[in-house]
């Protein structure tokens, strides 16, 4: 085969390796993410996740149940208000058992549940992305000032409990506004500082490279060079982190809603099912099982499906064993400091 | 050192190797029916253009393919063990104790993390059953052997405070530290400059005949093999093209492809034979109208006593100190100097990329700060100068969306010209820079800075990553768009030979300073400083003859 | 190297200045009035005025916020009823629901939050550190899936959840151990060890799959360098390439990550604390919110604070040390 | 009290066999002692540990049931000795009274105890001396007002007399509080006293880390049996363990091994999901000990909030109540008793049974409806009510929901407004912005309908610039005058018996729902023996457990 184009001039075929011409990076991303099939998995089990909560409503309406409706004939009010049957009480009405001490039905309650804490938890990663990703940008693309405010604010962020903001801001906020919103801030508002810290070491190590100059040779601003040519360099390790970061939301959610900050009621979460739970698993092993089993499988399939697109939008991973010379070649260029001369 | 002379040092038998690519099944074929042999103490070069197969199968030699999902075929006989075959723990023994290799990167190919002589130190204790203390003695034992000045306190140093030549000797100490009988050595000088890159050829040559070592020298320089070796083995796309003594490959090939790449070899001496670029550079001489000292048109750039400060206190350096230079349009000004003599940092002053610290930069007789729509820079590395999340076509468009080209159609048939002008297909619009090759990235280059059409370019080291047919390739293109554009060129490079052939003027370099500057036959010609003299005497030449005169004239020179 | 350590401390302080601005702030906002809580259940009118006159609640904020910033610089003095206390700089208050300075309460804590914190660390450098490695070698491998799936496990459950589990296993159902109630090391080091392993298992466990990740990734990525190639060439076996110098890139993030990770430990794992009744400052946090303690919040509040600043100052000298490539800025 | 501090409460079996001196108790708690001093504790003594310590004037039977409810004489000789109109209280000591340290106590240590309680620096404690005692209210403390408080005088070492404002025929349940512990002046360190307190009871404490996180006690060796009939004091060594989680400490007494199995609980009950394990194991279940405690929990309306201005709308949701689902909610059946009247069910408060709004065991939807109607709600009403967010099952969000549900089917729509903790109580005792629908509780201070319904329905206790528990703002002089007649009574049954009969006419003006009074479960471990729970504290009481 040819590697390169010999002594011909004329404008050549594409490089070895390179994958089918017009195809853009996000439909070859694509392209390597379908190889992967724990990916694929994992991305399956999300969908139908996000489906199952979205149709909440209509799978209440189809197995007639209401998630907040009491049963007190199925739970026993002398034992603590553990359900009668075993796992949970589970019946052909109740599939997955009941709630014990108000029997509520639970395969509605999780759908439900479902709704929040998939909303808080990817709403407090976006809230922690974007901000992290505007100081990061902010702090490596400013001056030393700047990088030190910057970096303080991260600090004082990081430092300060979560309990504290969450208590004052449920004082402040009108008691209308919306709980979900409000756990996206406290989560999102705290959590930011890790992003931060990589977008901008990413940034930092992207600044000086050729085509960031070249493009600012072509007459663009600061904001749009940042946004057409950092930006996207940002995805592959902003992406990774984040698919740290949810789960670690949804469990956040549950530790609030067990420090009483979390959704109102009778609104259900996991995070407050679990919470609620807590000392229920020896007597009602399901009531437990249920929310914890359910943030697992997430958590898992959040974990492998953010691997994949990390990997999978990392042209480096292409496919390409190397040898060696040739990427040494490139990454030298980039980050050897300049010697001083022998 | 014992092995029988009869028997070859390496034997290599229709080696085959390919390399699993993409989607199921698909391959690349890197090395296609190669057989050599290489003797104890001979020293033998394999040459050809980027992709041909060369590092595979430097790496084959040492079985490095192992476990990367290549497949080998053929056999593979290294100091009498079968490369293909052997056990890991006879591998083991090979690699090192008896074949030792020397990267083309020093950077990366030291641990940053641990001393030089603790790692040379490590790989002597694989090989010999010592103690850490005499490992470490006979690492400073190598590092002295190889020159590294003070050699007891810089082997406790680590990499990054090494310089580059720096760092190759201390892979070659390694590659001795374990008296292996072969040295393999995969573009040992590619990331040096000239006179560091004569430095270490010089030294593998003198322990070749103090220790009668053999080598293997991968390249794609035709005359850094013409400096060092016995006999030279031309491979094309995986295949041997040629192969025989070097002087007789060199001076009488016998096939096209051979004749071919010598052409492309840019000359240091002014023939105006071959050289697919020198014709073109004829042709822009002539139009630079002879010096008439009536009135001299305005200069595209003027640089006024240029003067460049990184960092502050102990650690500043003055990257330029105090240049000075102007630019006809039309004109093409060479800038040469070893690697650190603020080459790239004057060039980024030019195009306003770097506020000087002193002094100022004009533009058509106006002196101006930060970027100016009129000049545009390409880049060394085609790799890295495009962003490679996006379209090659946006990278183009870049210019004229940001002039304010709001029209769609004109900015895309804007872009489709600018492409076919550099040599592209002009629907190549929507590829991305990976689907190229280095050569094509370079002329994406070149089209993105030509878009906002601009009176000055300046071509940072363009083509040091390319190999000489590309090289070529992209010189003559230069030329050629200068010529038809009248644009004014800076042209950066290490390489005396290449900026001989394009330029009209050229300024040399050495620690921030322009020690020499003048026409280029006349500094080429007659150099008057002895730094310029220098740096000639660095260029390997490609007559082995005249190679081991200049051997003997630089020896001469650095012990003055 | 001294003007890094000048300019971090000039940029810590300015930090905690924030930080107790900050919590006094939102203490501003926050439910509860401090005099009723001090003052305790059905206290009349005259009693809360007095308890609010004690607390100095009565001068504005800013004034308070004055008076603790100037107690940090020279100390204060608190009435204790018998006697006049004095609370020497850096005074950081005097809490009435505790009777105690600040500083006491804080010194008090530490030691157990200390030990919970440093021993997680020890595991979730083992656990997390050794399967990111042990990942990294057998990429691809059952084990590799395996130790994911385990290590994804303990993270994805929350820990107060996972921490009852293990008691519940160890404790009540196999009864392996007692019971764990904390021992203070001074007491007895080895009985210290045995009653913190269980939190330790919880929290180490609990951060490990972070740990385990970020080493499995950066070893791989050290991996595809050019230095290892390096060594494999030299003959050098897989074991020591990985170990030795493939392991050495995963050290900085690592050790970046563990700081600042300690750093905000320092707070106090709440809900582990509260679990195993270790006597930290996270439940001292915690119950000061609860009661309006604003002296205790704001103490505890610091010490994460310089503890954070601390940690990313180490963690930055440690990065440089490991690699000098990066120079301290 | 008001608040759930203090949630104490009778009979347990525990170990069989006779109880036997020696051997170390373990306390397990959650909360640490983080009040240690005498004048800072509150009505029921803290956690019942400090008993141990501090003796008083009077104090409680110390005997299971009902019979736990009476005040029986401790330092005093008997119960007290009031004037004519109970203005006026005298008491003296008994002989040979000391101190750890072997020093005699007198009349002017208490004196100087109960002086040392109106200190701010020492804020806490109930109100009633502040209120009763002549001068109480501007007295500023010892240590601010060295004078001292003439209304109380001590005309020798072993007599004390109290001067009240008014009559006060309950004062010998106040003077069980620790407020009347002697305290010696020399040995007073003000705040920081309570890191060593000096001991009057059976023990002394030898170590007190943390704030009381970590509290050991030993035998006093001055204190005599002979002086104290109420104190066994059977173990030799106490070790108080605090700062644990609920469920760990319900786990370790269960699985009761090692010191576990000398281990006791003094504030934390016993769970739902506790409960659901244990009771399928006798063995478990013969350790589980049963407590009341004068509490009850209901719904609280404003009438100044509309619509429960209307005393349908009030009425309608009392039909409406479904205390199956609420009692659920509370724990179930075993942890809480569906309540239709204010006073909790016991003969010391006077119960007098009623149920003015019978909504039966689910509610009478159909009735509320009809109420509505009639209050001009036919297409139903949608109000809010206020509850607390702290996962207590008393206040929280699970009893807010089972009230939400049960109004629902009555086509009430409820919508929920959960505050922090504080927050809660600061709204719902602030008399200026009570909300109109909330979830209250209410505790007595000792036993009787007195501190049980004076402070909620007494016009003259209505506080506008304080906490304020008359939630209705109800000032009725009818009710007010009977307030005070009872409370010149100094025949506790008598007044009883008026007691009752006040509550019973005032819940028929549906000012509250009633919901359930709370039922105290503990466990103890397998070789605790002596378990005895007073129906005056409903747990178990500590000075009467025996680990041999
Ligand atoms: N690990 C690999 N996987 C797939 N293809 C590979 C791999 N290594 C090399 N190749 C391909 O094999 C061919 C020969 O590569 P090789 O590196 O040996 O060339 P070379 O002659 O050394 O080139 P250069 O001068 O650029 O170093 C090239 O087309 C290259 O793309
Ligand atoms: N951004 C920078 N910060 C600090 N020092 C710098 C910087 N850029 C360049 N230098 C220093 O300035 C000097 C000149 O660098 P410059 O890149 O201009 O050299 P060059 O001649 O282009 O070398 P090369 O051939 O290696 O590209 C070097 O000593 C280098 O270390
Ligand atoms: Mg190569
Ligand atoms: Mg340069």
């Amino acid at each position: 085969m040819t590697a390169v184009p010999s002594t011909r001039p004329a404008p050549a075929g594409p490089a070895p390796g390179a994958t089918a011409p017009g195809a853009g990076a996000a439909r070859q991303a694509w392209r390597r993410l379908r190889r992967r099939p724990a990916a694929l998995a994992a991305a399956g089990v999300l969908a139908l996740l996000v489906l199952l909560a979205l149709a909440a409503p209509l799978l209440a309406h189809l197995v007639g149940q209401d998630p907040n409706a009491f049963h007190d004939d199925l739970v026993d009010s002398a034992r603590g208000g553990v359900p009668f049957g075993s796992f949970g009480d589970a019946s052909a009405e109740h599939w997955l058992g009941v709630e014990p001490g108000t029997g509520r039905d639970l395969f509605t309650r999780l759908l439900y549940g479902a709704r929040v804490s998939l909303l808080v938890a990817l709403g407090a990663t976006v809230v922690q992305v974007l901000v992290g990703i505007a100081a990061g940008l902010t702090a490596a693309l400013g001056n030393r000032f700047v990088d030190a405010v910057v970096g303080g604010a991260t600090d004082v962020m990081i430092a300060l409990p979560g309990l504290v903001l969450g208590i004052a801001l449920t004082a402040v906020v009108p008691a209308d506004f919306p709980r979900p919103l409000l756990l996206v801030l406290i989560i999102g508002l705290l959590g930011w500082g890790g992003t931060a810290r990589v977008v901008r070491a990413q940034t930092l190590s992207l600044r000086g490279l050729d085509f960031v100059e070249a493009a600012r040779l072509s007459g663009r601003g600061r904001l749009a060079v940042a946004r057409r040519e950092l930006l996207p360099s940002l995805a592959a390790p902003v992406i990774t982190y984040a698919a740290i970061l949810l789960p670690a939301n949804m469990v956040t959610e549950a530790s609030l809603s067990f420090l009483g900050i979390g959704v109102k009621p009778p609104t259900p979460s996991w995070g407050q099912m679990l919470s609620g739970a807590q000392t229920w698993f020896l007597a009602d092993p399901a009531y437990v099982l249920l929310p914890a089993g359910l943030l697992f499988a997430t958590v898992l399939a959040f974990t492998v499906l953010g691997d994949a697109v990390r990997a999978a939008l990392d042209p480096r991973e292409a496919g390409r064993l190397r040898v060696g010379a040739r990427k040494a070649r490139t990454r030298t260029a980039r980050t050897a400091p300049k010697g001083a001369g022998e | 050192m014992t092995t029988h002379p009869v028997q070859p040092l390496v034997d290599v038998t229709d080696l085959s190797v390919e390399f699993p690519v993409g989607e199921s099944g698909a391959s690349v074929r890197a090395v296609d029916g190669l057989s050599f042999t290489l003797a104890p103490g001979r020293a033998l070069g394999i040459v050809g253009e980027s992709g041909s197969g060369k590092s595979t199968v430097a790496a084959a030699l040492l079985g490095l393919h192992r476990d990367t999902g290549a497949r080998l075929t053929g056999t593979v006989r290294v100091a009498g063990t079968d490369v293909t075959t052997a056990g890991p723990a006879e591998l083991r023994r090979l690699r090192g104790g008896r074949a030792a290799m020397v990267f083309q990167d020093p950077l990366s190919s030291l641990d940053p993390y641990y001393a030089v002589g603790d790692q040379i130190a490590e790989v002597h204790r694989v090989h010999h059953d010592v103690s850490r203390r005499a490992a470490r003695a006979r690492a400073v034992e190598v590092l002295d052997r190889v020159g590294i000045p003070d050699a007891v306190r810089r082997s406790r140093a680590r990499p990054h405070e090494f310089s580059g030549g720096m760092r190759q000797r201390a892979l070659i100490a390694m590659a001795l530290a374990c008296d292996p009988d072969l040295l393999i050595a995969d573009e040992p000088t590619t990331a040096l400059d000239v006179t560091v890159q004569a430095q270490i050829l010089d030294l593998l040559h003198g322990l070749r005949e103090e220790r009668g070592l053999a080598l293997l020298l991968v390249t794609h320089d035709v005359g850094v093999a013409a400096e060092s070796v016995d006999d030279l083995l031309v491979m094309k796309s995986g295949s041997a093209v040629e192969r025989g003594p070097v002087a007789t490959v060199l001076a009488a090939p016998t096939e096209a492809y051979t004749r071919a790449l010598l052409a492309a070899v840019p000359r240091l001496e002014p023939t105006d034979g071959a050289g697919a670029a020198a014709p073109a550079r004829a042709a822009a001489e002539a139009r630079v109208p002879a010096p008439t000292p009536a009135r001299p048109p305005a200069p595209v750039v003027e640089a006024v006593d240029l003067r460049r400060e990184f960092g502050r206190g102990r650690r500043k350096t003055t990257a330029v100190d105090g240049v000075s230079l102007a630019l006809a349009p039309g004109e093409t000004l060479g800038i040469v100097g070893e690697s650190g003599s603020g080459k790239s940092t004057l060039g980024r002053m030019l195009v306003g990329l770097l506020a000087p610290t002193a002094g100022e930069v004009r533009h058509d007789g106006t002196p101006t700060t930060g970027i100016t729509a009129g000049a545009q820079m390409v880049f060394q590395d085609p790799g890295s100068s495009l962003n490679p999340r996006r379209s090659i076509g946006e990278s183009i468009a870049d210019p004229l969306r940001a002039a304010g080209e709001r029209d769609e159609g004109a900015v895309r048939s804007r872009v489709a010209e600018l492409l076919a002008r550099v040599g592209l297909d002009p629907t190549h619009y929507d590829r991305y820079p990976h689907e190229f090759s280095g050569g094509q990235r370079q002329r994406v280059g070149i089209a993105r800075a030509l878009a906002p059409r601009p009176r000055l370019i300046v071509c940072d080291e363009p083509v040091s990553a390319l190999d000489v047919t590309t090289q070529a390739q992209v010189t003559a293109l230069l030329t050629e768009l200068q010529q038809e554009l009248g644009l004014a060129l800076v042209f950066i490079a290490h390489d005396l030979a290449v900026v001989r052939q394009v330029s009209d003027r050229v300024a040399v370099m050495r620690q921030g300073l322009v020690v020499e500057d003048g026409p280029v036959d006349q500094v080429y010609g007659a150099p008057r400083h002895p730094y310029t003299r220098r740096l000639l005497s660095a260029v390997p030449s490609l007559d082995p003859a005249l190679a081991a005169a200049r051997r003997t004239d630089r020896s001469a020179l650095t012990t003055v | 190297m001294t003007r890094f350590v000048l300019k971090r401390t000039a940029a810590a302080l300015l930090v905690l200045l924030l930080l107790s601005a900050a919590v006094y702030g939102l203490f501003y906002l926050a439910p509860g009035d401090p005099a009723r809580l001090a003052c305790g259940e059905r206290c009349n009118p005259q009693q809360i005025a007095q308890v609010r006159e004690q607390l100095g609640l009565n001068d504005p904020v800013l004034t308070q916020y004055g008076h603790f910033l100037q107690g940090l610089v020279t100390g204060r003095d608190y009435s204790a009823g018998t006697a006049v206390l004095h609370c020497d700089a850096p005074c950081l208050g005097f809490s009435y629901q505790n009777d105690q300075q600040v500083t006491e309460i804080i010194l008090d804590r530490l030691p157990a939050t200390f030990s919970l914190a440093l021993g997680a660390l020890v595991i979730w450098l083992v656990i997390g550190v050794g399967s990111g490695v042990l990942s990294a070698l057998r990429r691809g491998g059952l084990t590799e899936r395996a130790l994911t799936v385990l290590t994804l496990a303990a993270t994805g459950t929350p820990v107060f959840i996972l921490g009852l589990l293990l008691l519940m296993a160890v404790c009540a159902y196999l009864q392996w151990l007692p019971f764990p109630t904390y021992v203070p090391f001074s007491d007895d080091p080895e009985q210290w060890a045995w009653n913190l392993l269980l939190p330790w298992v919880t929290l180490g466990f609990f951060e490990s799959a972070k740990y385990a990740r970020l080493t499995r990734s950066s070893t791989l990525e050290t991996l595809a360098e050019d230095h290892i190639r390096t060594f494999r060439a030299y003959g050098v076996g897989e074991r020591a390439v990985v170990v030795r110098h493939a392991l050495r890139g995963a050290v900085p993030p690592v050790v970046a990550l563990s700081a600042i990770d300690l750093g905000t430990m320092m707070g106090g794992a709440v809900l582990t604390e509260s679990l195993f009744g270790i006597p930290g400052l996270g439940k001292t946090l915690i119950d000061g919110v609860r009661v309006v303690d604003l002296p205790v919040v704001v103490g505890v509040v610091l010490v994460i604070g310089a503890a954070v600043v601390v940690a990313g100052a180490l963690a930055d000298l440690l990065y440089a040390a490991a690699d000098r490539r990066v120079a301290l800025a | 009290g008001p608040q759930d501090g203090s949630a104490e409460s009778g009979g347990a079996t525990g170990a069989a066999g006779q109880p036997r001196k020696g051997g170390t108790l373990t306390v397990l708690n959650s909360d640490p002692q983080n009040d240690f001093d005498p004048a800072r504790l509150y009505t029921s003594g803290g956690g019942n540990v400090p008993s141990l310590v501090f003796r008083t004037l009077t104090t409680r039977n110390r005997e299971n049931g009902a019979a736990g409810t009476k005040v029986v004489p401790d330092l005093a000789t008997d119960t007290g000795r009031p004037n004519a109109d109970a203005t006026e209280w005298t008491y003296t000591l008994k002989d040979g009274l000391k101190y750890e340290d072997g020093t005699p106590i007198t009349s002017a240590d208490i004196k100087y105890g109960i002086e040392r309680s109106f200190a701010a620096e020492l804020s806490g404690g109930a109100p009633y001396l502040r209120d009763w005692l002549v001068g109480g209210d501007r007295y500023q403390g010892p240590y601010k007002d060295k004078k001292g408080l003439d209304s109380i005088v001590t005309p020798d070492a072993r007599t004390i007399v109290f001067k009240l404002r008014k009559p006060e025929g309950e004062f010998p349940f106040v003077a069980t509080q620790t407020q009347f512990a002697p305290v010696p002046k020399a040995k007073d360190t003000g705040a920081k006293y309570e890191e060593h307190p000096v001991s009057s009871g059976p023990y002394k404490v030898v170590r007190n880390e943390n704030d009381g996180e970590r509290l050991v006690l030993e035998r006093n060796p001055h204190w005599s049996e002979a002086t104290d009939a109420e104190r066994k004091a059977y173990p030799d060594t106490i070790d108080v363990r605090s700062g644990l989680d609920p469920a760990v400490i319900n786990q370790r007494l269960s699985t009761s091994t090692g010191p576990d199995a000398a281990a006791v609980t003094t504030d934390t009950n016993l769970g739902p999901a506790e409960l659901a394990q244990i009771t399928g194991n006798k063995e478990l279940a013969s350790r589980v000990g049963t407590g009341h405690f004068g509490y009850t929990n209901y719904l609280a309306f404003n009438p100044k909030v509309k619509p429960f201005d209307n005393p349908k709308v009030r009425q309608a949701i009392s039909y409406a109540i479904n205390r199956t689902s609420v009692v659920n909610a509370a724990g179930g059946s075993a942890l809480a008793e569906a309540a239709t009247t204010f006073l909790p069910e016991q003969a010391a408060f006077g119960h007098t049974p009623y149920d003015h709004f019978p909504a039966g065991k689910a509610g009478d939807p159909a009735k509320a409806k009809a109420l509505l109607k009639e209050a001009g709600f036919a297409d139903g009403l949608t109000v809010t009510l206020t509850h607390s967010t702290a996962q207590n099952r008393q206040t929280s969000p699970e009893v807010a929901t089972a009230v939400q549900q049960a109004l629902a089917a009555a086509g009430i729509t409820v919508k929920l407004e959960g505050l922090e903790n504080n927050a809660f109580n600061e709204r719902r005792w602030d008399a200026k912005n009570t909300p109109g629908f909330f979830i209250s509780r209410w505790g007595a201070d000792w036993p009787s309908g007195g501190p049980f319904l004076a402070p909620i329905f007494d016009g003259r206790q209505i506080v506008t610039n304080g906490s304020n528990y008359n939630h209705a703002q109800l000032n009725d002089p009818a009710v007010n005058k009977e307030i005070d007649e009872i409370n010149k009574l100094t025949d506790l049954a008598a007044a009883a018996a008026r007691w009752g009969a006040l509550d019973r006419k005032i819940g028929e003006q549906a000012l509250d729902v009633p919901l359930f009074h709370p039922v105290y479960k503990r466990l103890v471990g397998k070789d605790v023996k002596n378990v005895v729970i007073s129906d005056w504290t409903g747990v178990l009481d500590i000075s009467q457990v025996s680990v041999k």
